[in-house]
């Protein structure tokens, strides 16, 4: 993400973050809130909050199962949300499937595969998995992306493979076609690393997947919330991510999924509202996105997602880029002039987000985030749910600033002067 | 630097941190127990010999945050050479204090320099750091009475 | 549930709805508002709605994965949260496991169970399910509690067996013996049914299941938002509800399971926060409730639902029961009054909740929740997600009005005299 | 009685679902399609013959409120007699009109009796009923087609 500020207006970050009540909060003692943890969940501007609650004080009622005035309404702002959304990410109203967070998404499909081996419908040979087919993942994977495709291997007789990271960060794709073969059902990667800040070449990986007839799973989960995403123009088959990291409520995710494939899976969580017909013999099920949404569904945080998107939009998830384009730089030379820090993750901006880990010489990342903390830069320490790659880069845990529309220069500033302090404390500078 | 970053980073924990006591992994050994924070990936082995009842050895190795670090080492001043019904009061007491939230007032005639560890249990996310050696202790010392058992 | 009000001050109905902003609005052209569709979900009082604005405004952060300030408050009010649902129903905090909505709980059950089969972990054997292997429901299940058993069957080859349903709408036992027996694994009904209001005898499914070794689930959608009900007192071994039922938030639910249950039973949906230790080449997973909550789970939710349950404890669930006794008893007897009219269901308030579903001879259900709805009463028609029960009792359809405690005698009225209306405009009285 | 009451339920509507036009199921017939509403359980079975390129019978039985049952109908009058693409027209302008919101002016010239709907599409969850024997229609059609074809 190499957007510059060329030919738009700079963000107003004052103006933003006047939006954001928590921002105005102080910790520990009074310091002001530093919230460099986006990459683990964002802050909620009032205009979710109040849509939300607008939502909840006049037209809340169960959707697609009543008939009177609320139900409709109800109905009405839970579609129209999902029809923004959509809009949002280049894709239609029915491709978008509604979870609870990602993680869900991704195990949907996961069992679906799974389920594909018993249902008696028309199921498409391309989801039934078994002995001798392949799962192809990468090793700097969240454990959301990892997890689920271990599990559906053991219960399926599939193998796992990766692809490994190279030194500065970046997907190793040297070994493509040993990888990606004819045994391969599903390709599955992150956009944007949650640790490393990558952002990794979907092209590629999508021609060579579709060459050999698998699937491709998207982990867009740091990359919706952060710049431009179009999963038809990407020509991925599946994405997924969830609102709480965009600006909207917890308990939502979307599963994004080209209409063919969703009409053929098999569902996965099964109950009422995704039923056609049912007997106590059997029973067959809705179209999608219907089929793939069980029970009531998160309907105000739909509704608050939706809001999330309008905010975002009425910004430009260019501006949004290009301010954390800037972030990311101020924060990748600040802490590169400190001796004793190293960036886990490619140095540069270059295909890069504003995710930056690093350790310091001396000091465990859990005691530098203990320093931050006392004056008020909250980030996150440890390996991040990516535990693999932690390992592959040779270090346990990591400290981990993540950067957001919300965040000032100054704040970068600040973490870096909080390093400087963290490294006196522990005797190290 | 703050206040609040004193009462957790007490001057005993920063020497025990530095200067750990009985680190390193000996034999003989009665048993030997693996454990790690799954948050943050800190780990630690710990090996334990009883003798006659007693504690007689307490050794280990393993990697993680001061706090983790310094208590792996307050433990074993505070278990090696006691019995092991002692041991396990003293453990007890030790994981009562962390799991207070700050409003337990320690015993220094039980915990010894583990009263150094009171500021940390105002600090949720810490206390586990502050508990992974015990962890391992208590789950050693319950293979070694399987094993006088078995 | 025969509690009487003997022994309690009655509710103060006024009160409680000046609690609820969305009662005082009016629909279909200055109607107010009758909602009498608190079965389908409920409303939600401000108390609940400022608890979960108040912890975005200065809480929010992702749980159980920072040591920062905020992540320490969120993981706090979560966890408190937590405790006091887990009081709330008689259980301990760690038998308690969030899910998004009571079907994803019955759901995980179903897929836990079919994964022990393939489970390298120390599952027990009563979990894993096969040919042979018997699942044992009602023909009174809401789809929730039928279809996922349905489904787990078809990937295990085991077989589904119910209880039918008596003409006065009880649970027909007569069969205990010959349905419950050694090859039953899983016995699941619901507390209270979501159509006739039959509240289900717990105590001898449970003995009989656990006399020949298998495990009850009681769906408790319709019971805990009711009534008090203690599952450790009931001897169940799973349960589930959910929280926008009982005056909090969507997208959460509750999937109670005793403790040693939880331990043994191996995981459904994997990735970040349910691990013990992660490598490429395997996993191990975090102790319950834990195990069972991969991924960024819904906090503010749970906050909600912690004070949800605030707002009944302060009311007390005996009042909450016996103004729902009043209500039952005042619609009864009110449809009863008026020739055509059926109830489906018992025609008493023994052992039933105040739910109450009905049919209008010469006027289809859909007809007459759109005369109902022109008034601004808002019932639900259809099946309501237990079409066999529908079909045993030969009707296709009902309507259906639920009531709680925010409902008034005189909306009791107001529904008895829209049915008249309704039969009036079709020309049948 | 309210005024969006009488919007919805116009007089034609009441008398096709009192005086149902072509009820019953008959032979011969090329296709027969059954479709059911999930969210209420109502359901229609409806039968298609063509001869010559013209829409010769329309046959159907069901259960289900006043809408759906008035609307199959008034498809009945609308369809019978006519040429495959007039009532594939027909149809069209029918759902467009269902889906219209309330939005949309119907053409009495097309749609005759089924005008009447127009204020049906107001309410959302009325519209599936609306469409339910149109679906039936769509699908029977689309399988003598198929047949004629193969
Ligand atoms: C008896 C019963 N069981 C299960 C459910 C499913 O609940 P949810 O849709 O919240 O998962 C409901 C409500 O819809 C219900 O009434
Ligand atoms: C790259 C990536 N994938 C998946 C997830 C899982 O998202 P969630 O926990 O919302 O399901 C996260 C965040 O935690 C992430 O950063």
């Amino acid at each position: 993400m190499t957007t510059t500020t060329a030919n738009t207006t700079p963000l107003d970050v004052a103006a933003v973050r006047a939006d954001f009540p928590i921002l105005s909060r102080t910790v520990r003692d009074g310091k002001p809130l530093v919230y460099l943890d986006s990459g683990a969940t964002s802050q909620r501007p009032v205009q979710v909050l109040d849509a939300e609650r607008r939502f909840l004080e006049t037209a809340n009622a169960a959707v697609h199962r009543g008939a009177h005035q609320l139900a409709e309404e109800a109905t009405d702002a839970y579609e129209d949300a999902r029809a923004k959304i959509a809009d949002f990410v280049g894709a239609t109203p029915g491709e978008l499937v509604f979870t609870k967070n990602a993680t869900e998404g991704i195990n949907l499909v996961a069992y679906a595969m799974g389920n594909a081996a018993t249902d008696p419908g028309r199921a498409v040979a391309s989801f039934a998995v078994g002995p001798g087919d392949e799962i192809v993942i990468t090793e700097m994977e969240h454990h959301a992306n990892l997890v689920p495709w271990q599990q559906l291997c053991q219960r399926t007789g599939a193998t796992l493979r990766w692809f490994g990271v190279t030194e500065d960060g970046r997907l190793d794709l040297s070994n493509l076609d040993e990888l990606i073969t004819e045994r391969t059902k599903v390709v599955a990667f992150a956009h944007q690393s949650n640790v490393l800040g990558t952002v990794n070449p979907v092209e590629p990986l999508v021609r060579k997947a579709h060459e050999v007839g698998a699937l491709v799973l998207l982990d867009a989960c740091q990359s919706v919330p952060h710049f431009p995403v179009d999963f038809t123009a990407l020509g991925v088959d599946f994405a997924v991510f969830s609102g709480h990291k965009m600006l909207a409520p917890s308990g939502i995710g979307v599963l994004y999924g080209r209409r063919e494939l969703l009409e053929a899976m098999p569902p996965f969580l099964t109950g009422g509202s995704m039923i056609e017909l049912v007997r106590m013999e059997g029973s067959t099920f809705a179209p999608p996105p219907q089929k793939f949404e069980a029970g009531v569904p998160m309907t105000s945080q739909a509704v608050g997602l939706g809001a999330a998107v309008d905010y975002l939009n009425a910004i430009g998830m260019d501006r949004v880029a290009a301010h954390e384009h800037l972030l990311a730089e101020r924060a990748l030379t600040g802490l590169a002039e400190i001796p004793g820090v190293r960036i886990i993750g490619p140095p540069d901006t270059v295909d890069r987000g504003a995710t930056v880990a690093f350790v310091v010489d001396g000091v465990h990342p859990h005691d530098a985030g203990q320093v931050l903390d006392s004056l008020g830069i909250a980030v996150r320490v440890g390996h991040h749910c990516a535990w693999p790659l932690h390992r592959s880069c040779g270090v346990p845990a990591t400290v981990r600033a993540t950067f957001y529309l919300y965040n000032e220069l100054s704040e970068v500033d600040a973490l870096v002067n909080g390093v400087r302090e963290a490294q006196r404390f522990f005797g190290v500078a | 630097m703050t206040v609040n970053l004193e009462s957790m980073y007490q001057e005993i924990i920063l020497d025990h941190y530095k200067n750990p006591h009985g680190r390193g992994l000996r034999d003989p050994f009665d048993a030997e127990s693996f454990q790690v924070n799954p948050t943050c990936g800190d780990e630690v082995t710990l090996r334990v010999k009883v003798t006659d009842g007693k504690v007689s050895d307490v050794s280990y190795e393993g990697q993680g945050c001061s706090i983790s670090q310094a208590s792996t080492s307050v433990l074993t001043d505070l278990v090696t050479g006691h019995t092991v019904d002692e041991a396990l009061t003293t453990m007890d007491a030790f994981v009562e204090l962390m799991q207070g939230r700050g409003n337990i007032e320690p015993d220094e005639d039980v915990l010894e320099d583990g009263v150094a560890f009171a500021g940390v249990a105002k600090y949720p996310a810490r206390v586990k750091c502050a508990l992974l050696g015990w962890m391992a202790f208590k789950d050693a010392l319950a293979r070694t009475s399987n094993e006088v058992e078995a």
